[in-house]
């Protein structure tokens, strides 16, 4: 196994060359591959999303435990799947079948470990995966079922966890996320500080996901630190 | 009683006791040769230059609440001149020049306040555009400076030039613009229309609009049916309900505008400003409350009241500029009725009813237009043909093309 | 005589601490254990932990606290809460500075600092008093009538002097420091207030399991409870309270939040409140906000709001030492303060007598008790004349005296004789009115209930209900058993099984009453409005002048528009105009309440979004990069992008433009265009949707191809453009200018779903998926070559002009090529993933090495685009067609589109319209400005020799003069013709001459080589 | 304001924007009249009581929604997926 952005590289390529209808593209895969060199890895490293906004470590108010915990992740897989008209229930069944998944309601998230199907919007669905590699079948898979588009590089992805957690996502977040309103596999598209996020809860502990558009990292980091000053918190990086 | 320095010390040494009524309370005679129908800023200034300039004293103005008692009250008292597009910028110096004579015209002290209204701008491209304006009102022989940072800072040195988001970069200045005590614009134009003869009938709804071979002979009303030769529509705000009387579709819609005052204060600020990066625009009152807006909520209501998202919108954009105002008070928000025209500018015309006339479609703007509107209204009214200065305002324009959409937002009213 | 009974009535009080001689030795709320160091006016008091600024200053015997709106007036303390139109301070200094603050709202803290207001030099000696001499001049509306002559003297001379005058404290002169948070929450049962009511309806929904939020404006949950010696099932009020409380509070599903003001009703259930977090301190904790506003949802609301007592009309009712009466028994009851030694009671009810109980319990001095009824129950008199006060029933206050304080009242009695009576207080019962302020905001009028002789809720918002002195139901047990019921009713209807528990024995208590509207013969001015200083002699004049409408009188008198909204003076007067009208009250009307409850801080509602934070910022993949070579970002809507970078020796921008400019038309230059929306179009019906949207045509568009697109607003005027690339059979990317990205997706998915939803098509934004970037200049392809993978032919006869592919680069990394210009050169752009942005930026940074390659911005950007005659947001302005700007000849004709129809409106075709043409200065030195409008060479100028104007302009490197593209009449027909630039807002009128807007490579060779 | 999102549930009126009228259908521009055009682009009935409305879930789910609201009273009747709303009006003119 080489370094992670190596690998990263590669699987990207992967994934994108079978998304492609293009020959061109697909059919030149294998040699641009033998084509890379150590210096050219090197050179070609992928920036995480949430570089230069966030300082890994302890932060506000310093007393006691942190109440809220923030482990950033990074290098996991993203696609949007939006089902062709009438085509809901081969998307279903093709899922199902290929990657065992469910295709969650409205609302509603389906996640398995570090997998997940996240509604975004009718017919629409986000696919998470630990690395973009592992979605590289889903276009051809999905050839006349749903149009799916790479977001891996779109989002910064944070996950928020904590004793506070609830409280400090009720500073930007306007859906009501009490466990009799909302809990571990629930999804919303909302927005935070006028920033647009898909959230998603995990577990009842609770811990939540939050993604948001890549260009808006920076400015959602300082809301996050705002919001949770006052509680303690604690960051962490993270791959998944 | 004549106002004047004399009359108030008189009425001192006597009790204020001798004080009549501002205007006759009238009641509603059997017919007019002129009925309009709106007892607001704009109702009371087309009977006003009705009788003034034209001699047409046989007028109702028919009002279904009180004086006043719709948009000409619930503003926040800017007067201006500063458009840009040829269609516009007579019309408003129009009225810019009439607030100048008002109070001696009618003798109503409305504290026409000439401070100066200043729009920041925050980009080259703003800057442009405000060049752009400004120059077309210097075209028009209307007074125009562009400022640059300096020059911004000069007027208002508290607002945030180190840590914006979006940094000042310099304003267009209109110093003869300013504000005017919105109130007494509607109690002047009514006293003084009052004394000229004209009737002013007030807790009078307009229920229809009678027609006869395609001309209008009255309306009825709530106290009765009243004959009038021609009836002038004057009613921002519910406009549409009054054409829907005579199976007319207006290109408006009605959207609530919200506006908030903050707890008096010594003074702050000395112009009008207005913030070019978000919703947000201030001046003080003499009273010394900060009177500021932002934009329309953005759906139809015909409910004189918003909701939240708007208000901290334009909080947002308050604080963003001017960070001292963060311990300033709100201190009351309410809601005002547009009349949103489809390319944001207004309507005076003929309709395709004999008699019948329209004055609608102000947007957010019509207070300020107040007396060129009544100006001109009446010269509609009385001559039947447009006033020079407003004869862009038809209602064929859309049709024709002929649009005067100064923000270039196209047909969509709650974007203008 | 006063200084007499002052004498007497210290004997009781003379067991209290000298340095606080008014408070009572024990008693109170207030724990005596720590002290509270505070100034006023620069004099150092002190107070104890659980004192109001107000109760403190009374405890000192600190009567006048500020000076009135207009006459300058000497002003107290009127009330314990937040009706509070008298006392009103400057709290904190300097930045912190909080003018027109409420002294019965500001908790009391260590180092606590007030300053007086509306006062000059001191408050007790204001030179601006005089104008309570004057105030027969000043009555309503006089400034109508005059300062009308000379007209120039209102801005110069009038309105500063009126400016001055007016305005209570100074805002602060500096940014606030503090932070503001904001908090959404969410509940089944919001209960407004935490008096008995309240409690009582929180207990009854909070045991059901409902969710439940209680906000409550004080700092001590109970409302009167606290102020009132009553008892609840054998405890005292007080105790019942905190028992309550700490129930509540054991309930996982109560949220309690004190100090909160719940300020505003919206639509649908949704409430604001205002929680002051750190209002009782000096300075806010460490990451602690000032004051957190909370946007509650509720399902249902329980108003128990309590009520407000009403003050009495009578010449100089607003001496300092003039008080509601319950806000009497509050001082004596929670604070342990007598506001007074000597106290005059002036009732129309049982209640006040209550007061003159409290005050003879609490060890004060009672003067007298003025009842407006005729007869009032023996026992009461009994108690009044045992402890030595002069007894009057039938009669009124007519009057009171005192400069700087209350010193005597003038009694009229049931015979019209009138007397003197020594007092330094009175209490005012005339009665309470319900808080029907927040039910109000939702455009509902409240009704008169004539048995209480007052306004109650009317209609309620849906999902609302009142309960206790906000319902107007005033006896302690019909508060705890409404409230109960309210409660419980509001947890049923969300599913809860609720029932109101039987309530608790309460004393009996007599609430009725005849209120006295005013003094029939007022000694002096009689107040109805305190802050905004408006008299009954003023309501008289409006009535007199037909401002009798209940907004007139309002508006004309200013009565109620103060910062306390009429809270203690609205129905005053109104029944005044009643009186002269010959109406009844509720005839003659009721203002409307607008948000909020009380004001509130701008600050609070602005929260986080403040400073840079006013709006987000979005970086572009390239911006690391940018950042460490020292770029110049500029602000473009929400981005932030790179607009030029200058290089050291470069002391100007335009010298760095150029060069920037220069560098890419001869050799190569990136550019970071990722700000540019892209969206994913798919689907069988991609192509039908693309052709409806776009106005020119894409049928012939071959896989592997990008195409311009123009899009038109149904309107028939443009909305943006950009390109259309095609990449499968039904598999398509438009791109949107930065400025429209999110319109034109918003717009495309109502032409998909609104509009023709039978088409089978996938909308998807990937704009922030990929990172794309300009590369552009004669050395472009040998620049891309280096890093796009062996295997992909970019050659121009593999890749010519406007072709469009997925490859990869730096080995196996899945990108995008465009071969399409923005600047006239040779160009592409490279989309790559988001991730790589940054890696492909410093790897094509160092591919271009050899042939000296440059980072460029948007300002050379624009340049380029300006040389080659392409119209962008200046002339893209929403008010111009395609013909106008020259693009009319692609638009299609054979398809519907939309804006196809509209387009062709008469003025829209007008060949007189200004259409889109080049300028250049006929002296090559001058410089141009967009905004400059043209006029022929010998127009004079307005606005009918007005041609048009210029939209943008550059330097261009390319002509070393510069140039500009505008609207002009007839521009396509007037090449070689030459007007003027006039810019008179910037001094300058150039002579230009017309020419094409293509300044450079007018025959297009440079793209295709 | 609250709107429910048939999809995303109740929402604050901020997360949409707004467009007006849904009455207005818009003529085939092939072969409408211009004053067809002009009434659909320019015309609003604007009443004081029910309007069927368009609004869009701009920061949720991106979906057109017509909504049933007095403009009286804000009171909100209904919330359906434009989507829908237009293929049935589509198979209702099929019909």
């Amino acid at each position: 196994m080489s370094d992670p952005a190596t690998t990263r590289a590669s699987s990207s390529q992967a994934f994108s060359s079978q998304a492609s209808s293009s020959q061109a593209a697909s059919s030149q895969a294998a040699s641009s591959q033998a084509a890379s060199s150590q210096a050219s890895a090197l050179l070609w490293r992928p920036r995480g999303a949430w570089e230069g906004a966030t300082k890994p470590g302890r932060h506000g108010a310093p007393d006691g435990a942190a109440g809220v915990r923030l482990t950033l992740r990074d290098g996991f897989g993203l696609a949007t799947l939006i089902a062709a008209d009438g085509k809901d229930a081969d998307l279903q069944a093709i899922l199902a079948e290929r990657f065992g998944l469910s295709l969650p309601e409205a609302g509603a998230a389906q996640i398995e470990g570090e997998r997940g199907l996240i509604w975004s919007a009718p017919g629409q669905w986000l696919a998470l995966a630990p690395s973009p590699h592992v979605l590289r079948d889903l276009p051809e898979a999905l050839r006349g079922v749903a149009a799916v588009t790479d977001q891996s590089d779109s989002r910064a992805l944070v996950r928020i966890s904590g004793p506070q957690a609830r409280a400090m996502l009720a500073k930007g977040v306007a859906v009501d996320l009490h466990p009799r309103a909302f809990g571990p596999g629930r999804a919303a598209v909302t927005s935070i500080a006028h920033i647009g996020v898909q959230l998603w809860q995990r577990d009842a502990g609770p811990t939540y996901e939050i993604a948001v558009a890549r260009s808006f990292a920076g400015s959602f980091w300082g809301w996050l630190e705002h919001a949770a000053a006052e509680f303690g918190y604690e960051v962490e990086p993270g791959r998944v | 009683m004549r106002y004047s320095l004399f009359s108030v010390l008189g009425q001192a040494l006597r009790g204020q006791r001798d004080w009549t009524p501002q205007w006759r309370d009238a009641a509603p005679q059997e017919a007019y040769d002129v009925v309009i129908v709106g007892g607001g800023g704009h109702g009371l200034a087309t009977a006003y230059y009705l009788a003034k300039e034209h001699g047409i004293t046989r007028v109702a103005v028919l009002e279904k609440s009180h004086v006043g008692s719709g948009n000409v009250g619930r503003n926040t008292t800017i007067v201006r001149s500063n458009y840009g597009l040829p269609g516009n910028i007579p019309f408003y110096e129009r009225s810019m020049k009439l607030w100048e004579g008002l109070e001696q015209d009618i003798n109503y002290n409305a504290m026409v306040s000439q401070r100066g209204v200043l729009n920041l701008y925050h980009s080259d491209a703003q800057r442009d555009a405000y060049a752009r304006r400004g120059n077309a009102m210097r075209l028009a022989g209307i007074d125009a400076e562009l400022l640059d940072r300096e020059g911004v800072r000069a007027m208002v040195p508290f607002i945030d030039f180190d840590n914006a988001r979006f940094p000042v970069k310099g304003g267009l200045l209109q110093r003869r613009g300013g504000t005017v005590r919105h109130d007494a614009v509607a109690w002047g134009y009514a006293r003084a229309a009052s004394d000229r003869g004209v009737d002013i009938v007030q807790n009078c709804a307009v229920t229809g609009i009678r027609r006869e071979n395609g001309r209008v002979t009255g309306v009825e009303t709530s106290r009765g049916f009243i004959r009038a030769g021609k009836v002038a529509l004057s009613v921002a705000g519910s406009s549409s309900l009054l054409a829907g009387m005579v199976d007319m579709r207006l290109p408006i819609e009605s959207h609530v505008l919200q506006a908030f005052v903050s707890e008096g204060v010594k003074p702050l600020i000395d112009c009008v400003m207005t913030f070019g990066a978000g919703h947000f625009y201030v001046s003080q009152s003499d009273k010394g409350g900060l009177v500021f807006g932002g934009d329309i909520d953005g759906y139809n209501s015909y409910a004189s009241r918003g909701n939240l998202h708007t208000i901290e919108d334009v909080m947002e954009g308050g604080m963003a500029l001017w960070p001292g105002l963060g311990r300033l008070r709100l201190l009351r928000h309410w809601g005002g009725i547009m009349d949103m025209s489809m390319d944001g500018s207004p309507i005076i015309d003929r309709t395709d009813i004999g008699g019948l006339y329209l004055n609608a479609g102000w947007c957010y703007g019509g207070f300020k237009a107040t007396p060129a509107a009544g100006f001109c209204f009446a010269h509609l009214i009385a001559r039947d043909e447009p006033h020079a200065d407003a004869s862009a305002y038809r209602l064929d324009r859309f049709a024709t093309g002929h649009l005067i959409d100064e923000k270039g937002m196209g047909a969509q009213p709650n974007l203008h | 005589m006063t200084t007499l009974a002052l004498q007497r009535a210290e004997a009781p009080v003379s067991a209290t601490s000298a340095d606080q001689p008014f408070r009572t030795a024990t008693g109170g709320l207030i724990d005596r254990n720590r002290p509270r160091d505070f100034s006023f006016d620069g004099r150092r008091l002190t107070g104890y932990h659980g004192d109001t600024l107000a109760s403190a200053l009374l405890a000192n015997g600190v009567r006048l606290v500020g000076r009135s709106f207009k006459y300058h007036r000497p002003r107290g303390i009127l009330s314990a809460g937040s009706e509070e139109p008298n006392a009103l301070v400057e709290l904190r200094s300097g930045a912190r500075r909080e003018p027109n603050t409420r002294a019965t709202m500001a908790e009391l803290y260590e180092g606590l600092e007030a300053t007086s207001q509306n006062r000059w030099p001191s408050l007790a000696l204001d030179a601006l008093s005089v104008n309570a001499l004057l105030s027969p001049i000043f009555a309503a509306g006089f400034y109508y009538k005059t300062f009308m002559w000379p007209a120039g003297l209102w801005e110069k001379l009038y309105e500063p002097m009126i400016r001055r005058a007016a305005g209570l404290g100074r805002a602060a002169d500096a940014p606030d420091p503090d932070t503001y948070d904001h908090a959404h929450a969410h509940c089944d049962v919001l209960v407004i207030g935490g008096g008995p009511a309240g409690l009582a309806a929180a207990l009854a929904a909070g045991r059901s399991g409902a969710r439940v939020i209680l906000v409550d404006e004080d700092f001590a949950t109970g409302g009167r409870l606290l102020a009132e010696r009553r008892e609840i099932g054998g405890v005292s009020g007080a105790e019942w309270a905190a028992r309550a409380v700490a129930e509540l509070e054991s309930l996982p599903e109560v949220r309690i939040l004190t100090r909160t003001t719940l300020f505003g009703v919206y639509d649908h259930g949704a409430y604001g409140a205002v929680e002051r977090v750190s209002d009782h301190l000096a300075v806010p904790a460490p990451h602690a906000p000032r004051q957190r506003l909370w946007r509650i949802v509720a399902r249902r609301a329980v108003l128990a709001a309590g009520a407000i007592e009403r003050p009495h009309v009578f010449g100089g009712n607003d001496r300092p030492g003039v008080m509601l009466a319950g806000a009497v028994r509050t001082y004596l009851n929670r604070y342990g303060v007598l506001p007074g030694r000597r106290l005059a009671v002036f009732t129309s009810s049982d209640d006040g007598w209550r007061t003159a109980a409290d005050a003879i319990a609490a060890g004060g001095g009672l003067a007298a008790v003025i009842d407006t009824r005729t007869s009032v129950p023996p026992h009461l008199r009994r108690m009044a004349e045992a402890a030595g006060a002069r007894v009057v029933t039938g009669g009124y206050v007519a009057g009171a005296k005192g400069h700087l304080g209350l010193s005597a009242i003038q009694v009229v009695d049931g015979y019209h004789s009138t007397e003197t009576i020594a007092c330094d207080g009175l209490a005012m019962a005339n009665g309470w009115n319900p808080v029907v302020h927040l039910d109000s905001h939702l455009s509902r009028r409240p009704v008169w209930d004539e048995a209480i002789h007052a306004f109650v809720p009317g209609a309620l918002p849906s999902g609302m209900q009142a309960a206790g002195a906000a319902a107007g139901r005033f006896t302690l047990a019909e508060c705890l058993e409404t409230g109960a019921r309210a409660g419980a009713e509001a947890a049923t209807a969300c599913g809860f099984e609720a029932s109101a528990e039987a309530v608790p024995q309460t004393d009996p208590e007599s609430v009725a009453h005849t209120p006295l509207w005013r003094a029939p013969k007022p000694r002096g001015k009689a107040f109805v409005d305190f802050q905004n200083d408006v008299a009954a002699s003023d309501v008289e004049l409006a009535h007199r002048e037909g401002f009798r409408a209940v907004e007139l009188l309002k508006r004309y008198t200013t009565l109620g528009m103060a910062t306390d909204q009429g809270k203690t003076s609205n129905l005053a007067g109104l029944s005044i105009m009643a009186e002269l009208t010959g109406k009844d009250i509720p005839s003659v009307g009721t203002t409307v309440f607008r948000p909020p409850f009380t004001p509130v801080a701008i600050g609070a509602f602005a929260g986080h979004h403040r400073g840079k934070e006013f709006r987000a910022t979005r970086h572009v993949p390239s911006h690391a990069w940018a950042e460490e070579n020292g770029c110049v970002f500029v602000e473009t809507g929400l981005w932030l992008r790179p607009a030029y970078f200058p290089k050291a020796g470069e002391t100007d921008w335009l010298d760095t433009v150029v060069r920037e400019v220069e560098t890419v038309r001869t050799k190569v230059g990136i550019c970071d265009v990722t700000t540019l929306g892209k969206i994913d179009i798919q689907g069988r019906d991609a192509l039908a949707f693309i052709e409806r949207v776009c106005a020119n045509p894409f049928g012939t568009l071959p896989v592997g191809k990008a195409r311009y697109a123009v899009l038109l607003r149904e309107d028939g005027f443009v909305m943006d453009d950009g390109t259309v690339a095609r990449l499968a059979e039904t598999h398509y990317v438009m791109t949107a200018s930065t400025a429209n990205a999110a319109r034109v997706m918003q717009h495309l998915e109502f032409c998909r779903q609104w509009l023709w939803p039978e088409l089978d098509v996938q909308l998807a934004s990937i704009s922030e998926q990929w990172a794309q970037y300009a590369v552009a200049g004669p050395r472009a392809r040998d620049t891309l070559r280096r890093i796009v993978d062996p295997g992909f032919d970019i050659s121009n006869q593999a890749f010519p002009f406007l072709a469009a592919a997925e490859i990869t680069v730096g080995g196996g990394i899945p990108a995008r090529l465009f071969r399409i210009s923005f600047s006239g050169e040779l160009a592409y752009e490279l989309a790559v993933p988001a991730a790589y942005g940054d890696a492909a930026w410093r790897a094509l940074m160092q591919a271009g090495l050899p042939y000296g390659i440059t980072a460029y911005g948007s300002e050379a950007l624009s340049v380029m685009r300006i040389e080659k005659g392409h119209a962008a947001g200046a002339e893209i302005n929403g008010q111009t067609t395609a013909r106008d700007l020259g693009l009319g000849g692609m638009l299609a004709k054979k398809k519907d589109y939309i804006g196809r129809l509209m387009k062709e409106r008469p003025a829209l075709t007008d060949p007189d319209r200004p259409i889109l043409a080049g300028f250049r200065p006929v002296d090559p030195s001058d410089r141009l400005r967009a905004g400059a409008h043209f006029l022929a060479l010998d127009a004079e100028p307005s606005l009918e020799a007005d041609e048009g104007v210029m939209t943008s302009v550059a330097y261009s490197p390319s002509l070393r003069s510069w140039i500009g593209i505008g609207l002009i009449r007839r521009g396509t027909e007037r090449h070689g013709e030459r007007v003027r630039a006039y810019d008179p807002v910037r001094g300058a009128d150039i002579e230009v001459e017309i020419c094409s807007p293509v300044f450079v490579d007018p025959k297009e060779e440079k793209l295709r080589v | 304001m609250r709107i429910r999102c048939p999809h995303c549930g109740e929402r604050d009126n901020g997360e949409f924007s707004y467009l007006g009228d849904a009455a207005p259908r818009r003529p085939d521009g092939m072969e409408a009249s211009a004053q067809a055009m002009h009434d659909y682009v320019y015309l609003r009935d604007n009443p004081a009581g029910t309007l069927r409305e368009l609004w869009y879930h701009a920061a949720g789910c991106r979906s057109w929604l017509v909504v049933t609201r007095d403009t009286r009273t804000h009171a909100i009747e209904a919330v359906e997926p434009a989507r829908d709303v237009a293929r049935a009006r589509s198979s209702g003119e099929a019909a």
